[in-house]
């Protein structure tokens, strides 16, 4: 395949802060017209990193590189190429949804020939033609999110920074949400997303793992559900505990996750261990529910990516 | 037993998160402890000082031994800096209009003549700039002082009086409570009272304003504190940093401006204690009334401007309309300004001040019993 | 209705402000040490009865009981009871974490020995051990939600009412949450919780849909699973997730394929449709036909976010 | 500078200032009426003071003198009394303000031109009344005795209207009456509209507390645009001050206005720009809303009293606070004002002061925009 530049690299790319050291050396390329999705648990450097490449935080050290301007020199000039949205809802509560969307197409200087169907285009897209004369504050949540992302379309940027975007969306809006965001992508805007929604990370064209800091995982996500070992087991015991610790000591049980009264076994293989395991349960009588083969997704790969990098 | 260690366990345990949020956000603790204190330094310092170098011109038409004795007097009084002798009338009336000077001096020409003529009447014409009152009053009064000085001696003269017989037609004056009537003496007690008042007010209006519009009052509703603990814990930061925002500045007027404490200084700070739950009721109110802390800032503008007019301080309260006399009998600020001079200057006590302080008990109840009626029923 | 048996329960609660009605005389009980999910899309009425649970609201119409007080006329008696989790303001930002904790565990009156023991272990659960000096307002959206959880149920509540506790949240710490309220109930305490995860909503004990201001469902995930769903799910893993979904949502415009919905589920498609063993062929022949190729196709059981989906449309 | 952005966001402040009515009212209502109470508290004619009097001589001429002295409605006699121990009693529970001894000798003197034998006490802790009470009584007393000289006088040959010799015409330009209302109100003016420039500085922290600004900061919108854009509406805001403030001047105080109504509005839009971008300034440096409150005071208001010549004349300070005055707008704005309602002068006079305000502004903003980044944290 033949290279096309990166729209956004980072060389060695570090931010602290009075203590901590919040992205530590980062290294990243960001190939035009992808989707790259940004994940890694709590407090990983997540929004920092957004914040970093938005122009919005000074870099401590290293270097980078957004639509083809320095970040440290020139983060004005980037500012005009890409969209950001916050992860705290940042829209003027006490504008309407239209003035909102105005003022930011001010603000980015949307050509006024294109504005009126820009916005109703974008009002469409978002599903809020019927409240553009809402205020912003009296909006749910979800429409709140797609709001602030309209807003951040408004001016067609290359490039959009989106810092979990979907948190607190309940399901219905948060399909929707990613819709929108699918087609942008085949659009060919470069989308680069936060989020704690493993699902979400599945529908990247390319999945960053930060954890304290650094980029640890940057793959496809097929090859990085591909690195977990084995096939997945699923099953939901009575009593999880001892279940838990049960089937921890059996053989091939390569790693058990809990969710709740839900157990995801991973095994060297699930032909042969999920009867293995099922007569365990039953020996010890604990009853079970719906053990099945599970296809493993992102949320249990991350998760036993974490524990990994946990241990070392 | 238990129940009040554990009500106040969640007291303290409020207390202790409004202490953090003001070390965290030390402005405002900061300004209500030294704002004070630089106010009153301001006010000490700008009233204890006289008024001198006004810009001043005479025309000197005379030219003579009586006229340059005049000029020497004005130069004397240090209330002016004489600017040059002025030429001609055009050069003062350009001046005055330009407001470069807040008086002229005009010297006729025979002003020489008439002091020595027995029954001449020397005229000196003044002009003032009455865009400035402030200076052209104190202009005007140094002058009055030079002619009557000279006044006096021409009386003499033609009177043919001994000096030494002469008692001076001015009355003798005495000040009591104030020999030197210092004017930082009066001021800053009052300037002090207002202070407290303000600061109070406004850390009280802040406190439930500022929770509200960041959203964390929820939080402290759904919390198993009684609203009178809210009221409580939030109450005692404000109290505590107001007693010891007043020490301070009762320390600083002493200190600097020779402030005397005549009466009983623990009778004034059971007072001042007293007056401050006043102003915290106030307070509250303005907090759970408002919804963002702009709007708590300017009710607080509003009130303490209102408050200011009542107490006396800025022009005599016997002298406004009956009406609003009635008014100021209702305002706290009134009764403790009329406390507070009274402690600090004439020493009285309570055999005197019996009237306000029961007025100011009275109100204390009044505005207490409704701020908590009404906080509560806004925090309900 | 044994009162003793139910942590909450509310009659025809409804409240409205001024003419919009955000909660529609809802009727539900929940049971003392169970996990109870209260699913809705957003602004479908969830905040505004957890508030009335807890007397921050006076219903307009309607009672609630919670811990067998009814809360209209004596809220204050159930406060010290219950741990409330709001959605976003629950902590004072510019405090340190352990100020923050500090500052619940007093007002719930513990006293300093449980208090400091308590400490530790909220800590521990937020994994937040050694940054207990650090400001709430500099820590990271997740790790805050993780503090404002200990916090909650710091004084270990009858009753805790969590409103979206894990937005935000990394799945591990999640987990991690999910066993902690699995603990918590076997301690017998209540959890009154919304979610906008339906993979969390399937570990609630019961479940209540609610939908501008009206309930929908409710009972436990299977019940609701076997009630409402209409229809089978096939779960596709496609080569070309993006274009499957495309190319199948075509086919239910044009009517070529009776599907009642498609959606992109991770790298997966769900496509669900009455009676799916007969129309299985036909789908796969139609992603074939653009080629894309449909990969492992199974009729799977339903998720909770399939039934979610499937009810809010 | 773009002309677009800075009207996006001047608008989006407008939005703000007028759907939050509460606010809004407020805004608007404050700086009108405080200037109303400051200007009537400070300039209260005084009168009716309580004085009590002690005649020790009791003679036809100090009864006459007594009665000369309470016939204006200035001083009102609360008491006669006839011990000092009374006076003192009265003076310390603040029944009076001051007293008049009139000595036993009063007639004798009097009559003798030894001069007047009284004493004037006065309630040091209320030096207004006092001073008011002593500057009244002298003037009494002073034509008392030269009505009740003149005839005597008259025998000596000599003229004497008064015991003052020395006739001083005083004119006084500007306001006759020399009374402080008519010139303070116009310097009230400046310190009123510190106001609007809190707004703006806690409209500033209001949107960092809120997180709003965050967005805004990742769009391309300069930084003064921004600063501008926000200190705009709030110069509109104190506009709407500026036309009302001399209609109430006129209406409830009866000050003239002498100059140019254009030139005034044009050069208060001027002096509004100067001092909002010092609230700015204090935005650009504050994170929360109180901490911008109580800075204003130390920034604005306190400096805006005491340092721009309204109470204390600026030729009177020591040198260093007289150029900290040139460096505050009120100063000059003061000194407009001033010019513009009493003295009726026009640009001709005022231009090194407009000049003045224009450059404070431009240094502000200048300096606003230029430690306000466009970065978090």
């Amino acid at each position: 395949m033949e290279e096309t530049p990166p729209i956004i690299t980072t060389h060695a790319l570090t931010r602290d802060f009075k203590k901590t050291r919040a992205v530590d050396s980062l290294d990243l390329a960001i190939q035009p017209g992808e989707l790259f999705g940004l994940v890694g648990p709590d407090g990983a450097g997540k929004t920092t990193t957004l914040r970093l490449l938005a122009g919005l935080l000074d870099i401590t050290s290293g270097s980078a590189t957004v639509a083809g301007y320095d970040l440290a020199q020139q983060a004005e000039a980037i500012k005009s190429k890409i969209g950001y949205m916050a992860q705290q809802f940042s829209l003027y509560g006490e504008l309407s949804v239209v003035e909102n969307l105005s003022f930011f197409s001010d603000l980015y200087d949307v050509p006024r020939a294109e504005l009126r169907e820009r916005t109703e285009r974008l009002l469409t897209f978002a599903n809020l033609t019927e409240f553009k004369d809402r205020w912003a504050a009296h909006l749910s949540g979800g429409m709140q999110k797609k709001l602030a992302l309209a807003c951040t379309l408004i001016h067609e940027p290359e490039i959009l920074l989106l810092d979990e975007p979907t948190t607190g969306v309940d399901p219905v809006s948060r399909r929707e949400f990613w819709d929108i965001l699918t087609e942008l992508y085949l659009g060919g805007t470069t989308i680069v997303v936060s989020t704690p929604y493993m699902d979400e990370a599945d529908r990247c064209s390319k999945v960053g793992l930060m954890y304290a800091g650094r980029m640890v995982v940057c793959a496809e996500p097929q090859q990085i559900r591909a690195q977990i070992e084995g096939d997945l087991i699923e099953l939901q015991p009575d009593d999880w505990q001892t279940a838990h610790a049960l089937i921890e000591t059996l053989p091939g049980v390569l790693e058990v996750q809990t969710y709740g009264d839900l157990l995801h076994v991973f095994v060297d293989s699930a032909d042969k261990r999920l009867p293995e395991i099922e007569a365990a349960l039953k020996k010890q009588s604990i009853v079970h529910r719906g053990a099945r083969r599970a296809t493993a997704r992102m949320e249990e790969a991350f998760i036993s990516l974490i524990k990994r990098m946990e241990e070392e | 037993m238990l129940k009040w260690t554990s009500c106040v366990r969640r007291i303290w345990s409020l207390s202790i998160k409004e202490f953090i949020h003001l070390i965290n956000d030390w402005w405002m603790p900061a300004f209500m402890l030294f704002g004070g204190v630089i106010e009153l330094l301001l006010v000490g310092w700008a009233t204890s000082r006289p008024i001198t170098n006004l810009p001043l011109m005479v025309l000197d038409r005379d030219q003579s031994a009586a006229s340059r004795t005049v000029v020497t007097a004005l130069e004397n009084t240090g209330t002016f800096a004489l600017k040059a002798l002025a030429p001609d009338m055009e050069t003062i009336q350009d001046a005055l209009e330009r407001g470069q000077i807040n008086a002229a001096v005009i010297i006729p020409p025979d002003f020489d003549n008439e002091v020595a003529s027995p029954i001449g009447r020397p005229t000196l014409a003044i002009l003032l700039n009455g865009a400035e009152s402030i200076p052209a009053t104190a202009a005007l009064r140094a002058i009055e002082g030079v002619a009557s000085d000279m006044g006096e001696g021409v009386i003499l003269e033609r009177l043919g009086l001994e000096p030494d017989d002469f008692a001076g037609f001015a009355p003798s004056l005495r000040v009591w409570f104030n020999e030197a009537l210092s004017e930082a003496l009066y001021t800053t007690p009052a300037e002090l009272g207002l202070m407290l008042e303000f600061t109070t007010l406004l850390f009280a209006a802040l406190s439930f304003s500022r929770e509200r519009e960041l959203g964390t009052l929820e939080q402290l509703l759904v919390m198993p504190f009684s609203s009178m603990e809210i009221i409580v814990g939030k109450s005692i930061p404000v109290i505590l940093v107001g007693f010891f925002d007043f020490v301070l500045m009762l320390s600083m007027v002493h200190v600097a401006f020779g402030v005397p404490v005549r009466g009983s200084l623990p009778l004034l700070l059971i007072l001042a204690l007293g007056y401050l739950l006043v102003e915290l009721g106030k307070g509250m109110v303005i907090s759970v009334m408002s919804r963002t802390q702009h709007q708590a800032f300017l009710v607080v503008m509003m009130v303490g401007m209102m408050d200011f007019m009542f107490t006396g301080y800025a022009a005599p309260v016997e002298s406004m309309p009956q009406i609003v006399q009635q008014v100021a009998n209702v305002i706290p600020a009134y009764h403790w300004l009329t406390i507070l001079r009274g402690v600090l200057l004439k020493g009285v006590g309570l055999e005197v001040l019996w009237p306000n302080v029961l007025a100011l008990a009275i109100l204390g109840l009044v505005i207490g019993t409704f701020s908590l009626r009404y906080v509560r029923r806004a925090l309900n | 209705m044994e009162s003793n048996d139910y942590a909450i329960i509310a009659r025809g609660l409804t409240k409205r402000f001024g003419d919009f009605t955000a909660v529609d005389g809802i009727d539900f009980a929940v049971r003392r040490g169970e996990i109870f999910g209260f699913l809705g899309p957003n602004g479908s009425g969830k905040t505004t009865t957890i508030r009335m649970m807890l007397g921050l609201l006076r219903p307009t119409d309607g009672s609630v009981q919670v811990l067998g007080v009814p809360v209209a006329e004596r809220a204050k008696q159930i406060r010290p009871r219950v741990g409330y989790m709001s959605q976003r303001f629950s902590l004072y930002n510019d405090l340190t974490v352990l100020q923050n904790l500090r500052f619940y565990g007093q007002a719930y009156g513990l006293n300093n020995n449980l208090l400091r023991e308590r400490i530790q272990h909220a800590l521990q659960m937020a994994g937040l051990e050694g940054r207990g000096h650090t400001r709430t307002k500099d820590l990271s959206g997740g790790w805050r939600q993780r503090l404002a959880l200990s916090a909650a149920i710091l004084h270990r509540p009858e009753l805790v009412f969590l409103d979206e506790p894990t937005a935000g949240v990394d799945p591990v710490s999640r987990r991690a949450f999910w066993d902690l309220l699995y603990k918590l109930v076997a301690q017998e305490i209540t959890v009154f919780v919304t979610t906008h995860y339906m993979d969390e909503a399937e570990h609630c004990h019961r479940l209540a849909f609610i939908q501008r201001g009206k309930l929908i469902a409710h009972g436990s995930p299977e019940e609701i699973k076997r009630d409402t769903m209409r229809g089978q799910v096939l779960e596709i893993a496609p080569t070309e997730t993006a274009k499957a979904v495309k190319v199948l949502r075509a086919a239910r415009e044009s009517g070529r394929l009776p599907l009642e919905e498609v959606a992109m589920y991770g790298a997966l498609v769900h496509v669900v449709a009455p009676q799916m063993e007969q129309h299985q062929a036909a789908i796969a022949a139609e992603l074939r036909q653009a080629d894309v190729e449909p990969g492992r196709m199974a009729i799977i059981e339903p998720s909770l976010e399939d039934v979610f989906i499937a009810c809010m449309r | 500078m773009s002309l677009r952005h800075l009207w996006a966001i001047i608008r989006k402040e407008i939005h703000h200032i007028m759907r939050d009515r509460a606010t809004f009212i407020l805004v608007l209502l404050t700086p009108i009426a405080m200037l109303f109470l400051m200007a009537y508290a400070l300039t209260v004619d005084i009168e009716h003071v309580p004085i009590a009097i002690l005649d020790f001589d009791r003679s036809t001429t100090s009864r006459a003198f007594v009665q000369r002295i309470t016939e204006g409605k200035d001083l009102d006699l609360y008491a006669l009394v006839d011990t000092l121990e009374k006076v003192e009693a009265l003076l310390l529970r603040g029944e009076i303000k001051a007293a008049l001894v009139i000595a036993p000798t009063f007639e004798q003197d009097l009559v003798a031109l030894r001069g007047m034998s009284l004493q004037i006490v006065i309630d040091g802790t209320e030096p207004e009344s006092g001073g008011f009470a002593v500057e009244h009584i002298g003037g009494r007393a002073e034509e008392f005795l030269s009505e009740a000289l003149a005839s005597y006088i008259q025998t000596l040959d000599v003229s004497l209207d008064s015991l003052q010799p020395i006739d001083l015409r005083v004119r006084t330009l500007y306001n006759p009456s020399l009374k402080p209302r008519v010139d303070l109100i116009p310097g009230l003016i400046s310190m009123v509209l510190g106001f609007p420039a809190l707004s703006v500085a806690l409209t500033l922290a209001h949107e960092r507390e809120h997180g709003t600004l965050e967005q805004v900061m990742a769009t391309p919108v300069g930084r003064a645009e921004l600063l501008l854009g926000k200190m705009i509406p709030y110069v509109i805001v104190g506009l709407i001050n500026v036309i009302v403030i001399p209609a109430v001047a006129r209406l409830t105080f009866r000050i003239p206005f002498n100059g140019s109504f254009p030139l005034f509005f044009l050069l208060s839009a001027v002096f509004l720009f100067a001092l909002l971008s010092m609230g700015m300034i204090l935005g650009v440096f504050i994170r929360t809303q109180p901490a911008a409150l109580a800075l204003s005071f130390l920034v604005i208001f306190f400096p805006g009293f005491f340092l721009t010549g309204i109470f204390f004349p600026i030729a009177s300070m020591p040198e260093i606070m007289r150029l900290e005055s040139l460096g505050l707008p009120g100063t000059h704005y003061a000194i407009i004002t001033r010019g513009l309602f009493l003295t009726g002068v026009g640009l001709d006079v005022l231009w090194p002061y407009s000049v003045m305000l224009m450059g404070l502004g431009i240094a502000f903003t200048m300096v606003g925009a230029l430690f306000f980044k466009k970065k978090l944290g």
